[in-house]
């Protein structure tokens, strides 16, 4: 179990990486005990909007003790965000839920697959399987997948892994989702960590299953608390969940990375 | 000073408590409060089998608060005796466990269930929670039912009962009274107001329940008015709840005449809320000569 | 595109009109909207004779809203004919007068000095107003009363009846139908919700009548969802109000099933705000390819 | 009538005048028109808080366009317009109400009396019956009472009027209140102007009485709408009231300043 909290936490940097995308660095205690896959609950200022925004964290950099968020401007709070200047503090809760588990790609081939706003978390995913630890992976591959030209993140997915990309338009990598650009460049792998939108995780499961791959795959669900306690963020597994006993498992706590052969989905 | 106060013989280190479905069994929260600091931890809702609760989405964020259909899921009393009042026994806190049925015969079945769990202080009857459809809402809401109920579980209660009353009706102080005539030994409120969000873009409900109960800072003023009427139509205590964001609003429920509060949407807001209102109730007193907490309840001119 | 909406016979041009008691009678905000753009200016409550109010302090904000306690003052039915609806003879917007009263007659008195004046297209009748001891909200909360008066209304008016709601029942559905079963033209909801604030630091009511009527955005969940609740339960047109801050809120309640929905307390915070409810309404329509507002009535799934 | 609006004013500058006590000014059209004894309604950026804060114009600059609030931090609304900075922008609605009524100090001994945070407001009217205009009264005395020595604006009242000060302490002027002063120093006058919290009113309003003084008295009231149409914000008059006719004045539009032989207090 790590230990949660919530703190100010310091803009150290922000930039626009992409149409609606934002790239921000905060310094943050938070940051000593992240795991990839893991994330925040960030707060807004704005009194009307009291819930925290789950964002992933893209990136850890233990040495200044700073996360990276990548998130897309979508309603009230993430347009509040992207108002942030460095030196401006901002609250945050974390670290939140499990993360990948790296520890299943030791030895293996692995693909990483990130769709649209699902492709930050795996950055910092990427990094570390890519890192000299034990838990190293035999090949790592990533595929990710855009609207169109604007490959945000992907330079930076190409220093530590192969990387494919597709885009909905066709303008960059494969025309298509992360799956088509799997088919087409006919990648072999033994696992597959990934995040992005429902329909693209149901392909995923569907492709894994067809071709005895594991799969990994990070949800979202609308979330209030975020640690667990409001069961508002359930998605139903095969089995009985841990909780309640009722095939619900807590996307904010047991999740947000499921086995896809435990999720009904 | 003394923060200490008594419901029906029970007593509390200090008025201050966790709002039902807020706070879990107090697990998830003990990484960021002390259990042991509050008056009570009142846990989920805990029916006589699991429960399953309503689709997803269950929750939605609206202006000044957030809208809930969870549908009560729970695990059930087998495995919340053995797994969650189990961690509690860590705790001396006291321990109100509330509880959720379908019909009359599931609450009583709780009920009996819990009567010999010596880790267990009081029992809260949610017959108020407007998310699930079968039934449980409608002994909340009229007072013939609200009467039945409560005299029935009496009966087989060995533990002091707190009816949980809903704010979707008429009258607050004549449920009071029907809860107080049939013997319960306290009454708390408010229980979530029925709202709807709709998403103009999609043209969807924003939960799958469509309706979900509204709590919340939004709802502090109609819960501040009903624990306000509740209390003077009874001479049983009140717990006050709904929108409490920190120590002043809780001062607030105990000058409109609540013995005892409760924090429950705003810990979602800032995990660390209820040790808070703690400290801020002590600081209250010291800074306004306040001896005993008890002292003020009421007071309101 | 079609802005347009009909109740009862009544065309408007948009369905964009002030709540009661939050706009004067246009006049004060005349300097701020032109009222033409309007679908329609609904004024204070005007009675058979002059009110007085209640004492100050009549209002307090509270978290994302207001109480108010005016005890609808007003300078009875005389002054408002020769002032008021002279006034609104300069524009060519609907006018609908909200009408209160302390008994039947004095709400017959006041609807049948209306019935004559050309100037008025439609009468909202206010039995739901929770800051007057006298009886008014009884209408309101009782559907036998309800029924009651409506019937008598309507019995001697010649213009057509919104009777406004309260949201301070069990259940919306079961008063709408009421009061559509009485041969009202339409309904219009939410009235205020019954509320409390205390100043801790005083002890003291922050309101002189103690509790008053929560609007604001913090009550727009209830709203929505009692709108969604009448329409369905009646035939008859449903004028939705209740936090509205905006175009988007407004189509919110158009989704639940208003026919046309009413700006209140925001009106407060931004003088302007009917003006661009109006015009953001428009906007929704041209950017989602809306030809007719009367398309999306309702259409939530 | 005055031609009102919402409009964003730039902080121009902003400091700590006295204990708890901010001096903000402020660049806005609503300049042009305001008189002094007008107020304006200051919102809060908090979405909490919707409802305007009624602040008077302590001065009025034309040139620059410009007001000045001086303002004591007492609550949520207080507390965060303290924080604005040059530059910074906040909404305001004004100018409301009616202001003193200055041709009523034509020729005339006229003293303008302030209490606590109601010394503001008389500033603006000070300079304004001191200016060469027709208007000018006869003598012009200032009578301001404080807490104790932090006597905020005196040096400026000082600069157009023959000033006076009061002080609950002593530690200046005279002890006690504005009208212990006035009396103490047998002020003779024809007019008072006075603004201050109600006891002082009161007292002001029967001294008057008892001297044969006309008073015009600026009141206090819970506001929501600021514009006369909500009718939060009445005071009890003696005489029917235009509006409502039920002896119920708007302190928001009849008001602030009311002659003391209208009111029943
Ligand atoms: C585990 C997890 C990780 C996420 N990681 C990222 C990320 O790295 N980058 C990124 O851009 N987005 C991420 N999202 C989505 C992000 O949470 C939403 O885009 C964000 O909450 C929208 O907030 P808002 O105030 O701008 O939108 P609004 O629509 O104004 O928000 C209203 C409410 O709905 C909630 N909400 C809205 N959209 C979503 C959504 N898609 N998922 C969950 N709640 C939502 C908000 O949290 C808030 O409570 C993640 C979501 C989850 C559940
Ligand atoms: C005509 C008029 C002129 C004023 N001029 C000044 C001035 O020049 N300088 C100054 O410091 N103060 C002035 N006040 C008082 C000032 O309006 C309040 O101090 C201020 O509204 C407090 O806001 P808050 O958010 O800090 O306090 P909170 O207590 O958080 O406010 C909560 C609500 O109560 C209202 N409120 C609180 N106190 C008062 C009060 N005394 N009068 C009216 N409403 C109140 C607020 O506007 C708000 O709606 C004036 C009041 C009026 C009516
Ligand atoms: C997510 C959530 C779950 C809840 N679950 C329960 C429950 O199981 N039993 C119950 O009696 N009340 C339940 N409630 C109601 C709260 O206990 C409380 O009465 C209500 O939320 C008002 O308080 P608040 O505004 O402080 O949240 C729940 C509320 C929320 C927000
Ligand atoms: C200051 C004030 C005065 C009101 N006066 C009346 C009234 O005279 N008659 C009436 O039917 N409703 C009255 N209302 C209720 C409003 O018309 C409206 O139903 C309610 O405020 C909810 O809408 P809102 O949240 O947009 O304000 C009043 C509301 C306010 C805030
Ligand atoms: S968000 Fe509360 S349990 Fe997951
Ligand atoms: S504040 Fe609305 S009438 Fe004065």
């Amino acid at each position: 179990m790590t230990n949660k909290m919530k703190k100010e936490a310091k803009v150290l940097s922000q930039k626009l990486l992409a149409d609606g995308i934002f790239d921000l660095w905060l310094e943050t205690e938070i940051a000593k005990d992240t795991c990839p896959g893991q994330f925040v609950g960030v707060y807004t200022v704005n009194k009307a909007a009291l819930l925290p925004r789950p964002i992933s964290v893209c990136e850890v950099n233990k040495e200044k003790t700073a996360i990276r968020l990548v998130y897309r401007v979508v309603g009230t709070g993430t347009a509040e965000f992207a108002l942030y200047q460095p030196g401006d503090y901002m609250m945050i809760l974390g670290p939140l839920g499990n993360g990948f588990p790296l520890e299943k790609a030791e030895g293996k081939k692995v693909v990483l697959m990130g769709g649209g706003i699902g492709v930050p978390p795996l950055l910092e995913t990427v990094k570390r399987l890519g890192e000299g630890t034990n838990k190293k992976a035999l090949e790592v591959m990533t595929v990710m997948g855009y609207r169109n030209s604007e490959t945000f993140l992907s330079d930076e997915f190409e220093k530590y892994s192969r990387l494919y990309i597709a885009s909905d338009d066709g303008s960059v990598g494969t025309k298509g989702n992360v799956i088509d650009a799997l088919k087409e460049k006919k990648i072999d792998c033994d696992v597959i960590f990934a995040c992005g939108p429902m329909p693209m995780l149901r392909g995923i499961k569907a492709y894994a299953q067809e071709n005895g791959i594991k799969a990994y795959l990070s949800l979202e669900e609308r979330m209030a608390c975020g640690v667990g306690a409001c069961l508002g963020c359930i998605c139903k597994t095969k089995k009985v969940d841990d909780h309640s006993h009722v095939k619900n498992a807590r996307i904010c706590t047991d999740g947000p990375v499921f086995d896809a052969d435990d999720l009904d989905m | 000073m003394n923060t200490k106060v008594k419901i029906a013989g029970v007593e509390f280190n200090n008025p201050v408590m966790t709002a039902s479905g807020t706070f879990g069994s107090g697990m998830e929260y003990a990484d960021f409060v002390d259990l042991n600091k509050l008056g009570a931890v009142v846990t989920k809702g805990v029916a006589n089998v699991p429960w399953e609760g309503n689709p997803t989405p269950r929750v939605a964020e609206v202006y000044g608060g957030m809208l809930n259909a969870i549908g009560l899921q729970n695990p059930g009393v087998d495995v919340f005796i053995n797994r969650d009042l189990e961690f509690l026994k860590k705790y001396d806190t006291k321990v109100i466990v509330n509880v959720c049925g379908k019909s009359v015969e599931d609450y009583l079945e709780v009920v009996e269930r819990l009567s010999d769990e010596e880790r267990v202080d009081m029992l809260e009857i949610n017959v108020s929670c407007p998310n699930v459809k079968e039934g449980a809402i409608a002994f909340g809401q009229k007072k013939e039912a609200l009467f039945d109920i409560t005299s029935r579980i009496k009966k087989v209660s060995k533990k002091p009962i707190i009816m949980k009353l809903s704010p979707n009706v008429t009258s607050i102080a004549e449920m009071a009274k029907a809860a107080e005539a049939a013997g319960a030994d306290a009454i708390s409120l408010i229980n979530t107001i029925t709202g709807m969000k709709i998403d103009i873009y999609k043209r969807k409900f924003a939960l799958a329940n469509k309706t979900g109960g509204l709590s919340g800072p939004a709802i502090k003023p109609v819960a501040v008015r009903m624990v306000y009427e509740a209390s003077r139509a009874v001479n049983i205590p009140v717990i006050g709840m709904g929108g409490i964001a920190n120590a002043e609003d809780a001062i607030e429920f105990i000058m409109a005449g609540a013995t005892a509060v409760a924090v429950g949407a705003m810990n979602f807001h800032d995990p660390y809320l209820t040790g808070k209102v703690v400290d801020g109730i002590e600081e209250y007193m010291r800074n306004y000569n306040v001896d005993d907490i008890n002292s003020i309840r009421g007071i309101v001119e």
